[in-house]
């Protein structure tokens, strides 16, 4: 029988299938209707929000560097209110898990969002994301101090009934070390991984090109080092892991699989090819097959055992 | 929606030393569009898939044949992601999403006044087509580098469409010496004399505006101090260019001074001009 | 005048100009003399040397990464003994700045190292590599912990007389925290960046394609993080820094010079263009002609002061 | 030698299905190169300089004519690379590092037996037309998929050279059924007899081989037993492919038991076959 169980269970929520699609490079949801429906999708993640609107920085926000992409978006939303009453509403008809991702400057930040999500809000889950490297204060900070990293975490597990997903930033010495504070402080499930932090100057303008200076490099040049990073922290640490990173082809996508990952997250790879997540899934079932393996579940870090 | 688009023509605009290409491509997107679109195409060398350069190019509907099923796309090369475009051949399929975008809005009758700087005069093309449809009068006013610019970027078709033309060149090559700015001026100034005013009973006339951020700045300006409605056809660097990333903002402020972001991608790239804050930091 | 002067001063040395290749890339400098005249750069640095010779990691050793190359050569080298006998005579007949490149598994490695390597062996200058991340042990807690690196870099500094440049790790959470250490253990300069650790798997194989699983990512994949790095260093550290990661043209050059890179270094680029040294000196020349500046040492910086 | 390779010939050599190319190259290397050596081709989609994929790709001489200055590499399609390299265009420049390594050495007199796995029979293709200039007896063992392989694979040029053939196929559809190290023990034991044996009086064989790293192990362990000197010809993932960035070692003993490390693109890709460790774990 070549039918393939597609279906994995991530912090106690049951996925239709692995792939899922990353904060910030899909919007609430919504604006890639037209070209992947959200129902053939495993879940999606949310663009960050944080307790007060923010416009973000200036443009430029994007540069495109060599198989990868730059962005200083800088964690433009409309605030948790509106969050709740213009998006939370559409959220719940969703026909897929959806994850909202919360993003903090302060403990008390992270806390009063969790407070608000809870399980009846209809989402599958919070992501916690304390590694956007974006904001100028704050947010590093709680994703590369283990101890605050730790105390944020378990002050969120304290207020939401919801599953809560750590998500790491790779701008750190000690990957591992940030996995276990995160698993110290309660989180249900760890995401893998932010942007690299990375710049480019315009050589005619003398000038950096965003208009941020920096910005977190995403797209397939920093696939290695999330590869790394999940197979570091699924070496080490008792938790499943969204794996994301430069995933544009269901063989990347089998890649982090093989290295750990549970689940695995698309971001700019939507960018590129729309319908990337669909493809994905497809061939995540191909190999499934062609190796024969019943469930998607079998992958999971298969590439340890050799 | 997410679609191949054939290529049927795919040619030098102009002089080669333009850098300029037409490039039409058949498929369903011409059934929908309307001027002011754009499409994000990627640019690939064919079947391999290459990370290099890693995103689609946003470029605007040139012309738009929903008889045909054709769209065509101008554009000039300036960097890889055109480089690389500018490479595929009849009979390839190239990967386009679209209709994107807003698109600009006709008034039902009056005079559209179009104003274009070099090669933003691409996406107004499409629109005095629709415009000259409508039964609207058509007036464009385009400034470039000189005369070989100018012939080369299509003059010879605005020509075909029996408008009034106001040229403007930089060597006064062709058309009058200066800015495209100086000739808008100086008709708005006719008609409605030197000052500002809000006189509805002269001609009902509209501005739509595409071009260099400094010269849509100044149209605006212009029109303003007129009291002439002006679109613009915003430009800027673009990840999803569906709304889903927000790597493309503007800033706009409403009458109440309040401040916000908008898409260009997804909100845009038409605004209404009064509405944009030109400097962008906020 | 469109004369441009090349030369610069680099922790007391005078380079013909700011062009450099990386040590692990152009062996003990004479692979490459039929495509790249060694009188032409501004300098070269070896390959890294241990105390004692090491065989390195088994093969696959190199693995394609988009943009990017993963090696795991595991710093193969004949050790200190038959450097000095069979390599170091012939560096003094090199036409070029030639610079040491070391590497060891414990202060006294580096010391043994520094010791025998003095100015009247004919170099220019000692790389003090405290950051391949290829060997178990040793290598990466010099370069990823401050106390470690400054004392790593004093203990070289007070038995060589030659200029020391530290060469640093990106895979640490703050690199101007390890720039400070160095440069309080008395380092001349500073080489950023060396590799980020990452990693592939082979999808048919179900197992990690290198033979050492995790290798160091170099080349264009990680040109915006090295520019990042030079530029944080360049705002907070008074030291030359060598600057290096993914450059393949003058234009990636001049983003470093830019960026405030005193000189650049060549590593991955060689293999994909052997003459690129040679096309980068001339495209950095043609970019101060084109921006009328009389000397390359006015490039240095410059996008901090815009 | 950094140095440009026009294209002259670029073909498809047999059947499609084998994804085998024939690709001539006109150039400087010809004049000095020998058989065994290799080039290390920058496979990039034309002149817009990409890093995707990064690397150059060694490819074996598998013909070198100093007379029209031309040498012939033969490839399969087997990944990115010379899926890109495939697009190359007759009239085309390609960029290449080469003559590189050391080749092979031939012997002044006797015969040489070949001994191919796969296409590993490429590169022994021009050895086969030194010997041969050279006077000396050549004998070909090749072993491959079937007899479709065979035949696209070059197998009309080797009757050309009227040499005699050994070939085997795993399906048997052409010559014997098997491996082609199973033949090579045959003809051995045939010469040499069952036993091992340093007869010197026997006639002067020579084996060259190319192939899977377990072929040609096996090929080495016969050779060793009948005291037949082999050279082996290595592949490893290379870098520089000049030796200067330790990529693609191999590990060799020496008859002290002393281990080294030895550069494949450098020191070989031909090496002492005796002198192999097959294992490669050092
Ligand atoms: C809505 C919209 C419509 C456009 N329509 C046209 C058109 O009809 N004809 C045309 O020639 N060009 C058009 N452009 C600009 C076109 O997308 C860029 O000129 C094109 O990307 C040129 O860059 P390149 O890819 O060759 O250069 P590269 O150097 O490869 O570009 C590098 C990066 O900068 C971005 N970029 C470069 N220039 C621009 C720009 N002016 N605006 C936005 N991003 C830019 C690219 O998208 C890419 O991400 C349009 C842009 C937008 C946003
Ligand atoms: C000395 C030498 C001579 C060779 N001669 C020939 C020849 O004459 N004809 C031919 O078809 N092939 C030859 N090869 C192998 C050829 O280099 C690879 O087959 C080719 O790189 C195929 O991979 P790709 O680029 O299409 O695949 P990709 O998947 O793009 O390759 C990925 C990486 O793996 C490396 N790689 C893949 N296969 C091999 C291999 N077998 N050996 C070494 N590296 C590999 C590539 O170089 C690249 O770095 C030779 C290899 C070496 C080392
Ligand atoms: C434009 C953009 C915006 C992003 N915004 C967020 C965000 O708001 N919150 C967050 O946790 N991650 C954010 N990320 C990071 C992605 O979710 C993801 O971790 C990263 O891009 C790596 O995946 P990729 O290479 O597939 O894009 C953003 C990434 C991009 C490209
Ligand atoms: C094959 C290889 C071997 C290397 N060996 C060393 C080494 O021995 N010592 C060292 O300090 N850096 C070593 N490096 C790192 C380079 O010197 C350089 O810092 C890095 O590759 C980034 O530059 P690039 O992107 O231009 O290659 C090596 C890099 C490569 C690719
Ligand atoms: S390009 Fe993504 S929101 Fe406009
Ligand atoms: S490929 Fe660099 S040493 Fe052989």
């Amino acid at each position: 029988m070549d039918c393939v169980d597609l279906t994995t269970v991530l912090a106690g929520i049951t996925l239709r299938n692995p792939v899922v699609t990353c904060s910030g490079t899909y919007g609430f949801g919504e604006e890639y209707a037209d070209y992947c429906p959200l129902e053939a999708l495993g879940g999606i993640t949310l663009k960050g929000i944080t307790p007060l609107p923010r416009l973000g920085n200036s443009v430029p926000r994007l540069a495109e560097t060599p198989a990868g992409l730059l962005n200083s978006v800088g964690l433009e939303n409309p605030g948790l209110e509106d969050f709740l009453v213009s998006y939370l509403p559409k959220v719940r008809k969703m026909p897929t898990a959806v994850i909202a991702n919360i993003s903090g400057f302060s403990l008390e930040d992270y806390v009063q969002m969790a407070r608000a999500l809870q399980v009846d809000s209809g989402l599958a889950a919070l992501e916690v994301n304390i590694s956007c490297p974006n904001v100028k204060h704050g947010g590093m900070h709680f994703g590369t101090d283990p101890h605050s990293a730790e105390e944020v975490i378990a002050a969120v597990k304290a207020v939401t009934n919801l599953p809560t997903i750590a998500k790491l930033s790779p701008n750190v010495t000690d990957i591992v070390e940030m996995a276990r504070a995160a698993q110290r402080g309660g989180a249900d499930a760890l995401s893998l991984i932010n942007t690299l932090l990375g710049m480019r100057i315009d050589i005619e303008q003398q000038r950096p090109l965003l208009a941020n200076t920096f910005g977190g490099l995403s797209g397939p040049a920093i696939r290695p080092v999330a590869v790394r990073m999940v197979w570091q922290v699924a070496e080490a640490v008792d938790l499943p892991i969204i794996g994301m990173g430069g995933i544009t082809t269901w063989q990347d996508a089998v890649e982090f699989l093989l290295a750990g990952a549970t689940a695995i997250s698309i971001g700019t790879g939507n960018f590129v090819n729309p319908q990337a997540p669909l493809e994905i899934i497809q061939g995540i079932k191909g190999y499934c097959e062609k190796h024969g393996l019943t469930s998607v579940r079998n992958l999971v870090g298969l590439a340890h055992k050799g | 929606m997410l679609t191949e688009g054939l290529v049927v023509v795919h040619e030098c605009l102009g002089a080669a030393d333009q850098r300029l290409r037409r490039l039409v491509l058949k498929g369903p997107i011409a059934k929908t569009a309307k001027a002011g679109q754009f499409v994000a195409v990627l640019v690939q060398d064919s079947s391999i898939p290459s990370y290099d350069p890693l995103l689609r190019r946003p470029i605007s509907l040139a012309e738009i044949s929903p008889d045909r099923d054709e769209i065509t796309l101008l554009y000039r090369i300036q960097g890889r992601g055109t480089e690389i475009l500018a490479r595929a051949r009849c009979g390839e399929q190239l990967s386009l999403m679209g209709p994107l975008g807003q698109g600009f809005s006709l008034p039902e009758v009056g005079e559209l006044w179009l104003v274009a700087g070099g090669i933003g005069v691409f996406p107004l093309y499409a629109l005095a087509q629709s415009a000259l449809d409508q039964g609207l009068n058509v007036r464009l006013f385009w400034g470039g580098e000189n005369q070989s610019f100018l012939i080369s970027a299509g003059l010879p078709a605005w020509q075909a469409l029996e408008i009034p033309l106001n040229l403007s060149t930089l060597d006064g090559t062709l058309g009058e010496r200066g800015l495209v700015t100086e000739q808008l001026q100086g008709r708005l100034s006719e008609l409605f004399g030197h000052t500002k005013q809000e006189n509805t009973s002269s001609p009902q006339i509209r501005v739509a505006t595409c071009g260099p951020k400094k010269m849509m700045q100044a149209v605006t300006e212009l029109c303003v101090n007129y009291a002439v409605p002006v679109q613009v056809s915003l430009e800027e660097r673009m990840g999803c260019a569906v709304g889903a990333c927000l790597g493309c903002v503007c800033t706009l402020i409403d009458k109440a001074g309040t401040l916000s972001h908008k898409k260009v991608c997804q909100d845009g790239p038409v605004f209404r001009g009064e509405e944009v804050v030109w400097d962008g930091l906020c």
